[in-house]
């Protein structure tokens, strides 16, 4: 079989069950692969594994993605399972905000490491300035976590549907108590996990292969752990290697990244990657990306192939 | 009882102030919670509260016992969730990057104190090496180690060596130079060759300043260790535990790690401590 | 090319250096041949990215940081003044004195210092990279908490060093003070104090470089959009690698020159120690 | 207590508690100083001079008997600074110059700053370090160091010397010079002084009062009073007087010791 | 050269670089020394015996003059093990027994294991430490730690013994019974000792020649040929020839002082 290494953007959870339930139900034996798959962490910039040659695909957010491309690393999106984006702002309720135009003078946290540039990106198309000052908004630093906005550190806070979101409401919170914005509805949503891989491997054609079967076989996995979401939980479980995931939270997480998958049969939307494009250049005075990278940051190529 | 009792004042101590602490940062959850919930709460009934949280800011002593005692002693030590197998998931990279280092420090120590170029070059360089907070290039370290193909224990371990080969050169340069003047001369009328003198006289002078920093080598190294697990992928051992525990503000679990982790290292630098003895005493400087 | 320029420079960096420390010693030399060796390293840096074609996303060249210095002086400084100023130098005073009172009280009692230090040895134990993030919870995000988690790095060095110089004095030393029937403060500060000079200066400049690190690390588990723990940890993710760099270079230096001015003053205050009279 | 005694020892005894079991340093010792004596201990080595010096200057507690200096206690003879003590080694202070190092028991009973001048002036010119004020220890020669040493016993007034071999570290020709110079000080300060010394001659040309001590328990088997006048030249230790009085001392001394 | 001379010094001078400014230890310094000779140096304290001892021994470069040692130069001799040199203090290893510690240069200089045994268990009678071999420096009293190191220096075949003041910290008896044992053993081997000390009796004592010092730069400012016969009792120290060196080396030194 060939051999293959998958990085992932975070650790193992059903965020990723597609490549876990593939390599579980051996799809990816049927397609003559052997998968080895790294979970990622905080301080792992999937990017740099892919360039030092320490994977051959990766998951990864498309706004990082691109400005990585920018700071001159030469990488393609091969496929994007997630149709829709999870990203929203979480903020309680006894803070007062109940619409975008209540932000003014509140502090908003958010993760970076790249992740901040949604934010930025909605702020400047809402027009507060976000370092403080009068009239606009407070933006903080916070970890992958949702204590601070249990610990009234922030007012809102980054959370992902299918995570996060429910770490709070397992701290006690109802949803009573909570407000939260999704990008998806801002009209401000950018393309989350999809694949990539490096032009240079584009180029060779024994890699395109077996990238194509990659592809196959982890779409395969995508639309059996849609279908199949409590078995996809329980293979997530048995793949997570600290044993500090729980049951409960990875079954509720694999019913809402369904929701993100449901839609996608794994070709890249041209539509979604021009609104991504638009939403990062509209963001202020210090945009992410400074121009348009076009059709080079992405290709059907492999899609294509595999969807045949 | 002499050395017994002072250390459990000071510990009974720190435990009542603790429980006090616990109380004071985690009243605030319990007073909103209750306010959600629409309650008041009695006073004794908050300090039980601020003492029994799921993810309390500060957890009570007594959750941090019952947390290492869980997964130490009732789960089985193959066991994912077992903190044994964490634990020794982390020594083996310390233990392995401890060797490392050590070894590393104590070829630059004899360079320096044999070789006057290195002597002069080296030093500013390796204090100036110490300076670089080593979180910051750890992820990078093992990016590109991992492109170099080297992974799993080996760059974790690397880590380890970074932090640890610092108190051994520096106690090996002072410890390999502590022979008087007098006693150099000695080696000297007997005219004995650099490796007699070295393994007669060096060497064994310098016993006392090598133990010394291998206890700090392998308090250092096995904070290489956590770190290098931090970015590995948060895949198993005691860094991984802080850091998922910390994702999911599992605070109970990020203070039972850290406690087991100071345990490991405590047990560490007492083993060299008992070695320290041992051999000082069969050279007779016990 | 560049590879052969590399090596080429290499041989040469060493030979000058063999020659030089050949020469008769002297203040000169003794700064220059570290200095060629550093030079050395670094084009032997740049050569090596140069002729591997190594990716700038994984290793940048010198010149690239260099540049990058240049141009982001606002961001950096912007960064030093939160991180080293407000974090690292506070954190360090303030972990420094409570460490010296402590060891003062501690040693007037012997009860403490046989509970204490036990204990303090195995808090020390306790990882900075587990603190850290807890610190933070307790102090906030600004440089508060990273002078909480560096006085925490600093206190036990500083302390444990401490003590055992007041310690450090011999029979005779006490006993003489002893003939003159001096009290206990009068000893402590003619006699055991200065005498502690030379452990508590090691105790400093330890503190020095674990004042800038956990200053650093601290900014990891949270900070202010501003600091170099902050701009290392996101750049990262950017991949703008430069700027880590940039960082990294910043806190070397930063890191060294307070080394460095703390072991002058060493030299200056236990100017009268053998280990500062230069004869072994 | 003898009439007029400064330093009365009764039946002192003083056992050491070691790991390897009681070293008895001084057994049923009995002496009397009178004020102005000049009194060498004189034994061989491990025999408890030091020990007995530091009984009487309250640095160790005999575990049996008592001893009265000036007519109480050590230790409040010492709280009332009523000895200067010379160590074995110089023990200098190496982070004071010598002439802060002189000034440090000045400073510590509280002279004043002029006094403290003026008297550091004085007893170093008395020790001809004169011009070394300003010099750190280390750079001083090891009997120069000693000399300051001693500088610093006599730079306040106590009535009483103690000194442990003060001049161990020294050549003959510098010991001799200072030998002449001690005795000088000491006819005209009427100090009293105890003196500790291997040297025989040393012991003999000095002191009006040679106590001879044996080895381990510490006891004393000799006190020689000296027919010497207290005038003494260099060369009174060509007499047969001297000679005489040094060959009792080194037979009471041999008598006491493991060889012949 | 001087027929038979087995130390042979022209004109040697050492100067020191300090940071105060050059140092002269030693200035045109002229020395012949016979095989079996006994030769004592005396001098005031930093005068360059010490510093004399160690051009000898190849310590020490001169920077002006040559020496030759056995008729090659100090370095060739040091290289052949020509001599055994017993520093001013005892400078044993802590972490060796008594035994170990004069086995030491035995091992170095790759004697065979039977042969070190005899060896060291011969020198340990010669110093009277017999039993002793066990024991770790520490446990032995300073005058026992000073005879093992003498020892160390015999154990292995040099012609030559250089002692710098190997007697300086003991007390009179013990150091009278070692000045015996030294004098029997110097009888016996035929060995030529170079010998340093502070003290004139003991100079006088032992000696075949004396080499009286003066002080910076240091030079020779007398040698005494000793007209005492070899075999030598311990009260030859008071008949009048001794006592007559005695006085001369007395002289020589107080001329070469500052005092007086
Ligand atoms: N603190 C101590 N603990 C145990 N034993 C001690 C202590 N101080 C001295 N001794 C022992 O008491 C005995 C007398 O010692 P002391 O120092 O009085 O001798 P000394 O006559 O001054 O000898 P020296 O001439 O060598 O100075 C010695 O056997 C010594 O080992
Ligand atoms: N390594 C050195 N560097 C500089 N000066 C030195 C050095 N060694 C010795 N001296 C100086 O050389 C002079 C002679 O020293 P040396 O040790 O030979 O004297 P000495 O006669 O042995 O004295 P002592 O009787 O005190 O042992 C002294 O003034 C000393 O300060
Ligand atoms: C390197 C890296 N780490 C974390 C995130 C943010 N993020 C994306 S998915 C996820 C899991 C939990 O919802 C988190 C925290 C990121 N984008 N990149
Ligand atoms: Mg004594
Ligand atoms: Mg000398």
């Amino acid at each position: 079989a060939d051999e293959m290494t998958l990085q992932l953007k975070w650790v193992t959870q059903a965020q990723f069950a597609g490549y876990y339930v593939a390599k579980d139900k051996g799809f990816y034996d049927e397609a003559d692969l052997d998968v080895t798959i790294k979970p990622g962490g905080p301080d792992i910039a999937p990017v740099q594994v892919l360039l030092g040659g320490g994977a051959d695909v990766m998951v990864d957010w498309l706004p990082s993605a691109l400005a990585a491309r920018e700071n001159g690393a030469p990488i393609v999106n091969i496929a994007q399972p997630f149709k829709s984006s999870g990203l929203m702002l979480t903020c309680l309720k006894e803070h007062g905000i109940e619409t975008p135009a209540d932000f003014p003078g509140h502090t908003l946290g958010t993760w970076f490491f790249g992740n901040e540039l949604p934010l930025y990106s909605w702020m400047s198309k809402l027009g507060y300035a976000t370092d403080g000052s009068e009239g606009g908004v407070t933006i903080q630093k916070i970890n992958f976590n949702v204590d601070p906005l249990l610990q009234k550190q922030v007012e809102c806070a980054t959370t992902m549907t299918y995570n996060e979101y429910w770490q709070v409401i397992d701290a006690g919170l109802t949803p009573d108590d909570l407000v939260v914005f999704k990008y998806e509805d801002e009209g401000i949503s950018t393309l989350e996990d999809g694949l990539y891989t490096t032009e240079a491997n584009l180029e060779d054609p024994e890699m395109v292969d077996k990238l194509t079967r990659f592809v196959a076989a982890s779409m395969k996995g995508w639309k059996y752990a849609e279908e199949n979401p409590d078995e996809a939980a329980e293979i997530v479980l048995e793949n997570d290697a600290t044993g500090a995931q729980t049951e409960k939270h990875q079954k509720r997480m694999m019913g809402e990244v369904a929701k993100l998958t449901a839609g996608s049969n794994g070709a890249l939307d041209p539509a979604d990657f021009q609104r991504t494009v638009d939403v990062l250049l509209s963001a202020g005075a210090d945009p992410v990306i400074t121009e348009d990278p076009g059709e080079a940051a992405w290709t059907h190529a492999i899609t294509d192939e595999a969807l045949e | 009882m002499r050395h017994v009792l002072p250390v459990l004042t000071v510990v009974a101590v720190i435990v009542a102030i603790w429980y006090a602490a616990a109380i004071w940062l985690n009243a605030q959850w319990a007073l909103d919670t209750a306010a959600r919930q629409d309650r008041t709460l009695g006073a004794a009934e908050l300090v039980l509260d601020t003492w029994s949280q799921e993810k309390p800011k500060l957890p009570a002593p007594h959750q941090v016992v019952t947390e290492l005692w869980q997964t130490t002693v009732e789960k089985n030590v193959t066991s994912k969730r077992s903190l044994v197998y964490h634990a020794w998931v982390t020594l083996s990279a310390t233990l392995l990057g401890f060797g490392m280092g050590t070894a590393l420090g104590f070829a630059l120590a004899v360079g320096i104190v044999y070789i006057r170029v290195m002597d002069m070059s080296v030093m500013p360089w390796v204090i100036a090496s110490q300076t670089i907070p080593i979180l910051a290039i750890a992820p990078m370290i093992i990016v590109v180690l991992n492109a170099m193909g080297l992974s799993g224990l080996l760059p974790k371990a690397m880590i380890s060596m970074y932090l640890s080969f610092f108190p051994v050169v520096v106690g090996m340069v002072k410890g390999l130079r502590s022979p008087s003047r007098m006693m150099r001369d000695q080696m000297r009328t007997w005219n004995a060759t650099r490796g007699q003198e070295f393994l007669r006289l060096r060497l064994p002078m310098s016993m006392p300043y090598l133990f010394a920093s291998l206890k700090i080598a392998m308090a250092a190294s096995l904070v290489g260790a956590i770190v290098g697990e931090l970015p590995t992928g948060a895949v198993a051992g005691l860094g991984a535990r802080l850091l998922a525990g910390s994702y999911y503000g599992q605070t109970i679990q990020i203070w039972s790690a850290l406690f087991m982790a100071a345990a490991v290292a405590a047990a560490a630098v007492g083993l060299i401590g008992i070695v320290q003895r041992a051999t000082l005493k069969r050279m007779g400087m016990g | 090319m560049w590879i052969l320029l590399g090596i080429l420079a290499w041989a040469g960096g060493s030979a000058l250096n063999v020659w030089l420390a050949r020469q008769a010693p002297g203040r000169t030399t003794a700064l220059a041949v570290p200095l060629i060796f550093g030079v050395t390293l670094i084009f032997v840096w740049e050569a090596a990215v140069r002729g591997f074609g190594i990716s700038p996303v994984l290793l940048p060249a010198p010149s690239a940081i260099a540049a990058r210095m240049a141009g982001s002086t606002g961001v950096l400084w912007e960064d030093f003044v939160q991180t080293v100023i407000k974090g690292a130098l506070s954190g360090y005073v303030i972990g420094c004195l409570a460490a010296f009172g402590t060891a003062i009280v501690v040693d007037r009692f012997d009860f403490l210092r046989r509970g204490l230090l036990p204990v303090g040895n195995f808090v020390a134990a306790l990882p900075i990279i587990g603190i850290a993030p807890i610190l933070v919870m307790w102090f906030g995000f600004d440089w508060q908490s990273k002078a909480a988690v560096v006085v925490v790095m600093v206190f036990f060095p500083m302390l444990v060093n401490t003590v055992e110089g007041l310690r450090d004095t011999s029979a005779m030393q006490r006993d003489l003070m002893r003939t003159y029937a001096a009290g206990y403060w009068t000893t402590l500060l003619k006699l055991r104090l200065p005498a502690a000079m030379p452990f508590i200066f090691n105790g400093l400049k330890l503190a020095t470089t674990l004042a800038l690190i956990g200053a650093i690390v601290a900014e990891f588990f949270g900070s202010p959009i501003r600091g170099m723990g902050f701009r290392i940890s996101t750049s990262v993710g950017l991949l703008a690698l430069d700027l880590v760099w940039a960082e990294i270079v910043v806190a070397a230096v930063a890191g060294s020159a307070f080394y460095g001015g703390v072991a002058l003053l060493e030299k200056a205050v236990t100017f009268w120690h053998p280990s500062q009279r230069g004869q072994s | 207590m003898t009439e007029g005694a400064i330093i009365d020892a009764r039946d002192v005894s003083l056992t050491f508690q070691t790991n390897d079991g009681p070293v008895h340093a001084l057994r049923d010792v009995n002496l009397s100083v009178e004020k102005g004596d000049f009194v060498s201990f004189i034994g061989p080595s491990g025999c408890g001079k030091t020990t007995f010096l530091r009984v009487m200057a309250d640095l160790e507690q005999p575990t049996a008997g008592t001893v009265l200096v000036n007519g109480v206690s050590p230790e409040e003879a010492r709280k009332a600074r009523a000895y200067g003590y010379v160590f074995q080694a110089a023990g200098l202070y190496p982070w004071r110059t010598i002439g802060g190092n002189i000034r440090l028991p000045l400073e510590i009973m509280g002279y004043d700053r002029p006094v403290q001048a003026r008297r550091v002036k004085e007893v170093l010119e008395l020790v001809d370090l004169a011009g070394f004020e300003k010099k750190y220890p280390w750079q001083l020669s090891g009997g120069m160091q000693q000399r300051a040493s001693i500088a610093r016993a006599l730079a306040f007034d106590a009535d009483i010397l103690l000194m442990d071999e003060p001049f161990g570290a020294l050549d003959e020709i510098v010991r001799d010079h200072l030998n002449e110079q001690l005795l000088a000080l000491w006819a005209r300060t009427q100090k009293t002084i105890c003196f500790v010394t291997h040297s025989i001659p040393e012991a003999v040309y000095l002191s009006t009062k040679i106590v001879v001590m044996s080895p381990r328990p510490g006891r004393i088997t000799d006190v020689i009073e000296s027919p010497l006048p207290r005038e003494r030249p260099l060369d009174i230790r060509d007499t047969p007087e001297f000679l005489e009085i040094a060959h009792r001392v080194r037979e009471g001394l041999r008598a006491g010791h493991a060889y012949d």
